[in-house]
């Protein structure tokens, strides 16, 4: 696909509970190690009020559909995460404001879920948040933009970056967030909220391959 | 994991329901279970500064248990370590304006501060004031600028109980939120964990300790803390806390003080007793005396065994407000 | 064993040192080492019966933390789990003395029961006229003429508080002793542990417990309960709790009742509650109403995980005894 | 020797300081078992506290380092124990008012132990209490003395019996004391001031017989 649609959106939303339930323990068990062991159940409650949400109300437009999943986050999960990725899912929506996406398109919606998630948690590269793994995504989507790229391909190399800034929060030391009460301490670590996004985009990714719904 | 509960996802919604029908002649619980709050029984009080707050659930009394005349006109339970979303912050809000506006009392958490933020936004659009003061008295964390600071810990209730005083007797939000700010910037505290708690949703212990091993400047979540030592007696755990707490107070001869130790949950009475004594026994020492004490269960970790030692340096006002009515399920006294 | 003491020995003397120093304004402690107990600030009342409790320690507040205006006039704290020896009982029976006679409130232990009695015979010796009540409320054990009967349990808080209450109002020492063997009569209690609690000088825990077992009918020393069975939900234990106590008190349509939810020590509160709000749904299934309720740490047994159901019967007076102001450390209301 | 004076009696009590100090744990693990776990503590904090007071009075008489023992642990051990103990003590002094113990000295003094007991605790044979262990002790003695055995052979024979004593309550069902709450549950587990009392007759048998002082 050269570009995406309204139902990209919907499945992307489907296959993030899929993904995030399956994953689950897994986020938990890294927040446990750095945080208060709760990531992966807030996003899991998250997405999956989210998805009831989307079964009733059937949003038409890319930008309905990322409204809605900002509101029932934003409503429903509460911690860190609820706020920065509802802001994020709000940035976005305004973003994509037409009826497809390119690959341009895919970049400026990243760039613009990155550009919510820091105005609200004020962090930066390499502090070891979600914004590690956001901000080199980003990055790549944008050059595969300029390089003339499909938006499937934008959101592969987004969803391959983020799984890299993922991987490299681990020697990271935090310096925002609850894993920065922990000092050195935080180091050898994953970030959950980075390791969440690298699952959010790959999810994205693989639906606009066609390779999950 | 043993635990009292039914279903784990079901476990706020009914020890808050449990505890709305204990304490009905206190507190009422909002009716609609996406909103989650507990307020005064009677309503806002016209005239009278709100004070709300909230913050996740595992750390009972806390917020709940302060919620009566004299102290909380609303709380907001989160999930368990969780931070409640802003949607029943601003429903808390409403339920405590009196017309005076209201202050917000939030500890120190990225997720707290965000969402209480977008609620006093939301709050502010229903054109209710709000003012917030954010609580940061864990001495166990390096605050800076670069970092999201300090913890807000056990001083979270000195805050509430005197900025409860303080709009009880008729401050307005200006000076209520005065006086909570001049408590928070006068209280620290630091705390030990012996063993890790079990949220119900993880079913597995927060983190794992060796059976020699103690977590030194533990939080409130089941976060491990700064070192883990090896395990030690009272009065040397107690002489890191206090030490901690008291340098970084700048504790000095011929202050007034309040003095506070807390247990996490899992800890008998009796040797927060032991630890109190030590503490205070260390104040004493620096030529400042222990003015007003509380010990007890008041900011829990679910069943963690472990304390917190927190210090607060009075002034005749504080005292004051500090010795004032309180009718609250968890502090009770004046009236 | 990881615990916030320093020497095993100590445990009971450092901590009721450090309890009597954060309350001085309520209690003062025995000068005596060998004769140890807590007794109201100011001493006694004259012309006020005394109230006099008291037994092993581990099970605090109980009994010093009800200590003060109300309440006790005096406890006696013996050695972990370990009754008090006669002598420092009848200390404390000499400091809570008035000149109106003193009640030994003791919950029915072999051991409580014979270091009361020989304190009793020592106090007459010193003219102080002594009137006894043994509680005995816990339903899990089967009471007869050939055993040792029931234990005294959680309900023991509030035979303290409601005789308390009949003396601070001026009955005399036959009027406050038929009083506190009324409410005895009409309280039943039961117990569930879902962890062992360990004592400092065995430094093992009292029992051993798998993962998925819990002990039903559990006392407050650390002794294993009737029956062991499968871990459960909260509903279910509570279920097997309130029917036991409900059945023996013979609950019927109509009746109005106390509720008392008490932990056991290392339970958090959040689980009291869930706890209470399921007894008290199958309290009033049966067409009883729950007019006062009580949920919290009361009597405890250490760190032990679990909670115990209490439930008395309550006619107009007293209703308005437990009504009445009390001023402890861990009951405070009134005043 | 075919009687005993009061140097014995000293003796025995040193000798029940050493041997409940040495089985300290074991009474507390039999009375975890089926009771709170304090047994071995409460005694050895008592027999401690004997054993001080013993050096600082130097008693004359059996009856009076009798007294002592009694008083001390009435107001030292606390418990079910200190009482019952202290009781059988005192009913022990009383009874061994002579300055020497023959056999049946030895009897009578044990069967007043054994009376004060059963005055204060009310237990029968059988409840799986102490007087299971004292009272076959009793008999034996008895049955030394009528025999025309000497003192320490009526020890001996008392030490014996409350072994077997302590030894046989294993499979009842408590009737008295905190074990009876256990019910059916509290068979299967030896009583342990049955077996408290099993060591401590031990002790004055050894003491006797010079072995142990
Ligand atoms: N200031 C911040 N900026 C960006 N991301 C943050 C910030 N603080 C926390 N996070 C992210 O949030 C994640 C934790 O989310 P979660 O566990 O759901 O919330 P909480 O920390 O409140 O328990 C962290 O792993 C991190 O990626
Ligand atoms: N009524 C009784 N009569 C005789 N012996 C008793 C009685 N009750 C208890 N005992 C004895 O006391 C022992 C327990 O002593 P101890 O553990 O020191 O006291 P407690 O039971 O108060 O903890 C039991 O093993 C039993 O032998
Ligand atoms: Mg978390
Ligand atoms: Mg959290
Ligand atoms: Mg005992
Ligand atoms: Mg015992």
């Amino acid at each position: 696909m050269t570009t995406l649609d309204v139902t990209w959106a919907r499945d992307w939303v489907k296959a993030s509970a899929a993904v995030v339930a399956e994953h689950r323990v897994d986020l938990i068990d890294l927040d446990r190690a750095i945080g208060d062991g709760d990531h992966g159940e807030n996003l899991d409650r998250g997405f999956t009020a989210v998805l009831r949400k989307l079964q009733e109300a059937e949003p038409e437009t890319i930008a309905d559909v990322f409204t809605l999943v900002a509101k029932t986050l934003m409503s429903t999960v509460g911690g860190a995460a609820g706020p920065l990725y509802g802001t994020a899912y709000l940035r976005a929506a305004k973003a994509a404001d037409g009826q497809s996406l390119d690959a341009a398109g895919v970049a400026d919606m990243l760039d613009a879920a990155l550009g919510g998630i820091v105005a609200r948690g004020k962090a930066e590269v390499g502090d070891k948040t979600m914004v590690d793994a956001w901000s080199p995504a980003v990055a790549a989507a944008k050059e595969v933009a300029t390089s003339g790229g499909s938006a499937g391909a934008a959101l592969a190399a987004a969803a391959d970056a983020a799984a890299q800034g993922a991987l490299d929060t681990e020697p990271l030391v935090a310096r925002k967030g609850r894993a920065s009460y922990l000092g050195q301490r935080s180091a050898n670590h994953r970030d959950p909220g980075a390791q969440s996004t690298a699952l959010l985009l790959r999810a994205a990714a693989d639906v606009a391959a066609g390779g999950r719904r | 994991m043993k635990k009292l509960i039914n279903d784990p996802q079901q476990v706020v919604a009914e020890s808050v329901a449990g505890f709305a029908l204990a304490h009905s002649d206190l507190v009422t619980m909002s009716q609609d279970p996406d909103a989650l709050f507990v307020s005064r029984a009677g309503g806002a009080v016209p005239g009278k500064v709100g004070l709300v707050s909230g913050g996740g659930s595992g750390h009972e009394p806390l917020h709940a248990g302060f919620v009566g005349v004299g102290m909380l006109d609303a709380a907001v339970p989160g999930a368990v370590f969780t931070s409640p979303t802003p949607d029943p912050i601003q429903a808390a809000t409403k339920a405590a304006d009196g017309g005076a506006g209201v202050l917000h009392i939030v500890k120190n958490y990225t997720g707290d501060v965000l969402n209480f933020e977008t609620a006093a936004e939301l709050a502010e659009m229903d054109d209710i004031t709000v003012k917030t003061v954010v609580v940061n008295d864990d001495v166990a964390v390096q605050d800076s600028l670069y970092t999201a600071g300090r913890r807000g810990v056990a001083g979270t209730v000195l805050v509430e109980k005197i900025a409860g005083a303080a709009a009880e007797r008729g401050d307005d939000l200006e000076k209520v939120h005065e006086i909570a700010t001049r408590v928070n910037a006068g209280v620290r505290s630091m705390g030990v964990a012996l063993t890790a708690c079990t949220v119900p949703h993880a079913g597995k212990p927060s983190f794992d300790l060796g059976e020699d091993e103690i977590e030194i400047g533990i939080g409130i979540h089941g976060e491990p803390g700064r070192e883990r030592i090896p395990a030690a007696s009272a009065d040397e755990i107690t002489g890191h806390l206090l030490t901690a707490v008291a340098d970084d107070l700048q504790v000095t001869s011929g202050d007034k003080l309040l003095l506070m130790v807390n247990g996490m949950g899992g800890t008998p009475a009796s040797e927060l007793y032991i630890v109190y004594g030590r503490a205070r026994a260390m104040l004493e020492e620096r030529g400042a005396t222990v003015e007003r004490s509380l010990v007890g269960n008041y900011v829990t970790s679910l069943e963690m065994q472990g304390a917190s030692v927190t210090v607060l340096r009075l002034d005749d006002e504080l005292t004051d407000l500090y010795d004032a009515p309180v009718v609250t399920t968890a502090l009770r006294w004046g009236a």
